[in-house]
């Protein structure tokens, strides 16, 4: 038989094609697919709003990964929702990076989020501190001491860094978010962070941002796939509980 | 017995030039640490590079094996990209370096991350680690489902089941935490340990 | 001073005692983590270990195998994991010449061939026989990660496509060893210490081909490990440290391992002690209401 | 002709071609695939060679600028790491790298200064135990508890003061709650990065063409 190990082939392309079908088929409709409700994005105006309140600063950095893969796009989108709350709030935004490569994409998404808030003249305050790990840790530590930030997100492919700039920010008792998908990461932002998006939830909050049709659309084919698991595991479990490996023979066909 | 040769105590210094960014604050003993230590792994990199193109890649061409001259031209493309008219070329070096890891990837992924650990959950739910790990699936995955439901109690249950999946995740995550533990000290204490046998402390 | 205000202000002292601890300055907390790792190399505590059970079974399944068994060893590793992983490295290596096995070493990343002469020189510092070409080989560093697995694991001679020269620049055609391995179908084992996840070798290698593998990882990777393990999708492993000082254990050779380990107590201890104390510490101050 | 070269569809049907035969070896019974994708994977592994020779001349550009430009406090650091790249490099290549020097400079100086970096994060994770690991809501009450646990598995001494019970309880947590939430999490993982490869393959995902912007 030309095609070998066949249930896998069979989970593969549905696994490759279904998003993209669900993808072409919200692309031509109207409203969008609705999507559950994200905490985390419910949080960024109050946030923003209390920094304002206290004459502090916001602060927004995408963490040190060098290359703009899901995981920065997903954090920049943030960032244009966190400047339109600042232009209709006040206050101000601080971005960090570390990659000199960042630095016009982060422009153009705060510029984005300050028309939207009615603000098109403000200048967003993009600084690239420098690209060594433990030294971009200084430099934003420092920033959150001297600046007063009192509205954090770490939004985007973080490394060892997380740990020391979270828990400075936690010592100022700033409100913090934080999304990646770097599960190793993520505890230290748990407990230094008031909300955290855990890998998936992360990038679905930035395509939610976005309104990306195409992305949303992808999201409700891989919920297809997953229900699809979902009901292969009732069928798996139920198989077990009467003694036959019917479900298991055709995984391994 | 103290360190005779030079070497350690080299090691010695560079060590505390690092420390000495925690224990003081940042100092050009540090900024030179760091500095040493990006050049000397850059010239590592270089020269097990060079040695791997050399003996896998240059070898078999001279010894009359021409297929691999495709690897060698691909991999000089790759250069090219310091010359400005020909820099789009370096894309098809790249375009064949993502296609060949990307495939790879992505075709052992249904056996290894979906087949395998689906089968780990048929468990017939008759003990207590079998009810929990099935209950830690269906909840998990939940909280992985975007889509909202049509039915709007049907979505109000679902957000308490997202809500244990999101505890089944803080426990998976508590244990990552806690593993990483034993590799964060792993380091401290070998740097400590070869201090004290530098100075003499300890055997 | 009634009773009451007396009671307020020792409360109002607490509450700025624990204050001042929250605010502390971190560095009192580098020396007592210093100190605390220095004290059991100066007079050990020599607490017992007890070891993991996907150890013993690493352990086991190199016991049965049969003298002249080849090992291919591959590592994806950085020299700052040496104090995870190299004492683990040096034991089952160890382990391996005692019973008369094969090494055939490959490196995924650049500090593997340096660390692997660097085990070998400190086996030859305790007498094992290393015999260059006949029991022990070391191919070098081959980059690309899952591409170089992948071609080298390929039946009929994907190891002799892939690589051509060693580390040391000799053609493998002079070396005995690389004579009796092609492929992954003359490997009786696959002992790979990695600061990854391991999914690579498990989809390329024990799947396609049911290779036998030990997963030797650095501490952060424990649950991966575990997962595998009870996933029957690697037959053992070493966790980190701990891992290295287990099989140190077994070997019956305690060594830097089992003396690290009283150190992984008292620090560990240290983190558990100040989690405790830091949350009765915001049990106080959040009483203050704020 | 130079212009139709120059537009990106060709390097994204290079990049699908490449997938469909990494695919192809796995799932089509067809030899001549097979020896393909071998081949494919070894032309792979030099072009990782040449891009990690890439990495080393930007860093040496990089550092060059700082020299020439005399950056203050900055180019006779730079002008250090250049001497040390470049040392090393030819006597690497001219003697091999199990010469003295380059053997001496590994040993010595290089694997004592990578842990070293890379250990300082034990003294962050001992500093923040004492003022960021706090149980302020119930995640982060049941990420402590376990996370307690699992390096009370790991460290000896548990067990010798609170006995063989704390095992099993930790052995426990890590066998059964974790293990559930860990498989589940390979499910979301596994379907992404399928699906962002398809986006790679037909062209719509191209951040990896990072390398020569214009073309995007």
């Amino acid at each position: 038989m030309i095609i070998k190990n066949t249930s896998q082939f069979i989970i593969l392309l549905f696994s490759m094609f279904l998003p993209y079908l669900t993808l072409r088929y919200y692309a031509k409709q109207v409203e969008l697919p609705i999507i559950r409700e994200l905490p985390a994005l419910n949080v960024i105006p109050e946030m923003v709003g209390r920094a304002a309140e206290m004459g502090a600063k916001s602060l927004w950095i995408p963490g040190i990964t060098s290359r703009v893969d899901a995981r920065v796009i997903s954090g920049l989108s943030i960032l244009t929702k966190v400047a339109e709350e600042v232009a209709i709030k006040g206050g101000e935004i601080v971005c960090a990076t570390a990659r000199p490569v960042f630095m016009p994409l982060i422009e153009d998404a705060a510029i984005t989020g300050y028309t939207a808030g009615g603000h098109p003249e403000h200048k967003p305050d993009v600084r690239f501190l420098t690209d060594q790990q433990f030294a971009f840790c200084a430099g934003v530590m420092g920033i959150i001491d001297r600046e007063n930030c009192q509205a954090n997100f770490y939004v985007g492919g973080w490394a060892d860094e997380a740990l020391p700039i979270s828990a400075a920010g936690l010592a100022k008792g700033a409100m913090q978010i934080a999304g990646d998908t770097n599960m190793y990461q993520l505890p230290y932002f748990v407990c230094t962070c008031d909300y955290v998006m855990i890998a998936e939830e992360f990038l679905v909050s930035g395509a939610v941002l976005t309104r990306d049709k195409e992305q949303l659309g992808g999201i409700i084919g891989a919920d297809l796939l997953k229900y699809a698991l979902i009901v292969l595991c009732i069928l798996g479990i139920i198989a077990a509980s009467i003694g036959s490996n019917f479900i298991v023979q055709i995984l391994s066909y | 017995m103290v360190a005779t040769t030079i070497g350690p105590w080299i090691g010695l210094f560079f060590t505390w030039a690092i420390y000495s960014y925690l224990l003081y604050k940042e100092n050009i003993a540090f900024r030179f640490a760091e500095h040493t230590f990006i050049g000397v792994a850059a010239g590592i990199n270089f020269v097990m590079a060079m040695k791997t193109l050399q003996g896998n890649t240059l070898q078999p061409i001279l010894n009359g094996e021409l297929i691999y001259a495709i690897g060698l031209i691909l991999g000089i493309i790759i250069l090219l990209r310091y010359i400005k008219p020909i820099k789009f070329a370096s894309n098809w070096s790249m375009a064949f370096y993502v296609g060949t890891t990307l495939g790879l990837t992505i075709s052992r992924l249904p056996i290894t991350s979906i087949i395998v650990p689906l089968k780990s959950f048929f468990l017939p739910p008759n003990t207590l680690d079998n009810i929990v790990l099935i209950a830690g699936f269906f909840t998990v995955l939940s909280y992985f489902i975007f889509g909202r439901l049509p039915n709007k109690q049907v979505e109000q249950a679902r957000d308490y089941v997202n809500r244990a999946g999101r505890l089944f995740l803080m426990v998976t995550l508590g244990a990552m935490f806690g593993a990483s533990l034993l590799g964060r000290f792993a380091m401290v204490i070998e740097r400590i340990y070869f201090t004290m046998r530098t100075l003499g402390l300890a055997a | 001073m009634d009773g009451f205000s007396e009671g307020r202000e020792v409360k109002v002292m607490a509450q700025s005692f624990w204050d001042r601890i929250t605010d502390m300055s971190p560095r009192p907390l580098y020396i007592i983590l210093i100190l605390a790792i220095a004290f059991p190399f100066i007079s050990p505590l020599r607490i017992p270990i007890s070891i993991a059970d996907y150890t013993k079974a690493a352990y086991n399944f190199v016991e049965s195998l049969p003298p002249g068994s080849i090992v291919l060893s591959p590592n994806v590793i950085e020299a700052s994991c040496w104090g995870e992983c190299g004492y683990a490295w040096i034991a089952t290596w160890e382990h391996f010449f005692q019973k008369d096995l094969k090494i055939v070493a490959i490196s995924l990343y650049k500090d593997g061939p340096l660390l692997c002469e660097r085990v070998i020189d400190v086996l030859k510092s305790r007498g094992v026989n290393v015999e260059y070409g006949v029991n022990y080989v070391n191919l070098g560093l081959v980059p690309g990660f899952n591409s170089a697995i992948a071609a080298m694991v390929e039946p009929p001679d994907g190891l002799h496509r892939l690589v051509k020269t060693d580390y040391f620049g000799n053609s493998i055609n002079t070396l005995p060893l690389m004579s009796e391995i092609k492929c992954i179908e003359q490997v009786d084992l696959i002992c790979s210490f990695t600061s990854g996840w391991g999914e690579d070798w498990v989809g390329l290698a024990v799947i396609p081909y049911g290779a036998k593998y030990i997963y030797s990882c650095i501490g952060v990777m424990q649950p991966t490990l575990v997962n595998q393990y009870s996933l029957k999708l690697c037959i053992g492993g070493l966790a980190g440290l701990k891992g290295g000082a287990e099989y140190e254990l077994m070997m019956g050779n305690p060594s830097t391992g089992v003396k690290s380990m009283d150190a992984i107590s008292t620090t560990h201890a240290l983190v558990i002690i100040f989690i405790v104390v830091g949350n009765i510490a915001m049990v106080f101050t959040r009483k203050k209401g704020d | 002709m130079s212009s139709f070269l120059k537009i990106k569809e060709i390097s994204i049907a290079i990049c699908a071609l490449l997938g469909i035969i990494m695919i192809g070896q796995y799932y089509i019974n067809i030899p001549a695939i097979s020896t393909a994708a071998n081949y494919a994977q070894i032309f792979t592994t030099s072009i990782a060679g040449f891009m990690m020779i890439f990495g080393t001349f930007t860093l040496l550009l990089y550092n060059y600028n700082h020299f020439k430009k005399k950056t203050p406090g900055q180019w006779y650091l730079s002008a250090w790491t250049i001497f040390l790249i470049v040392s090393l490099a030819t006597i690497g290549l001219v003697m091999g790298p199990d010469h003295f020097y380059f053997a001496w400079m590994f040993e010595n100086v290089f694997i004592n200064l990578d842990t070293a970096m890379y250990s300082i994060l034990g003294f962050y994770v001992m500093a923040a135990s004492w003022r960021a690991f706090r149980a302020r809501n119930i995640d982060a009450t049941f990420l402590l508890v376990s996370g307690v646990l699992a390096a009370l598995v790991n460290a000896p001494f548990a067990e010798a003061i609170f006995g063989k019970s704390i095992l099993n309880v930790g052995n426990w947590v890590m066998n059964v709650p974790t293990m559930a939430g860990l498989r589940t999490t390979y499910f979301g993982v596994a379907l992404g990065s399928i699906y962002v490869a398809l986006r790679t393959f037909i062209g719509k995902e191209i951040g990896w063409m990072g390398l020569a912007k214009e073309e995007r």
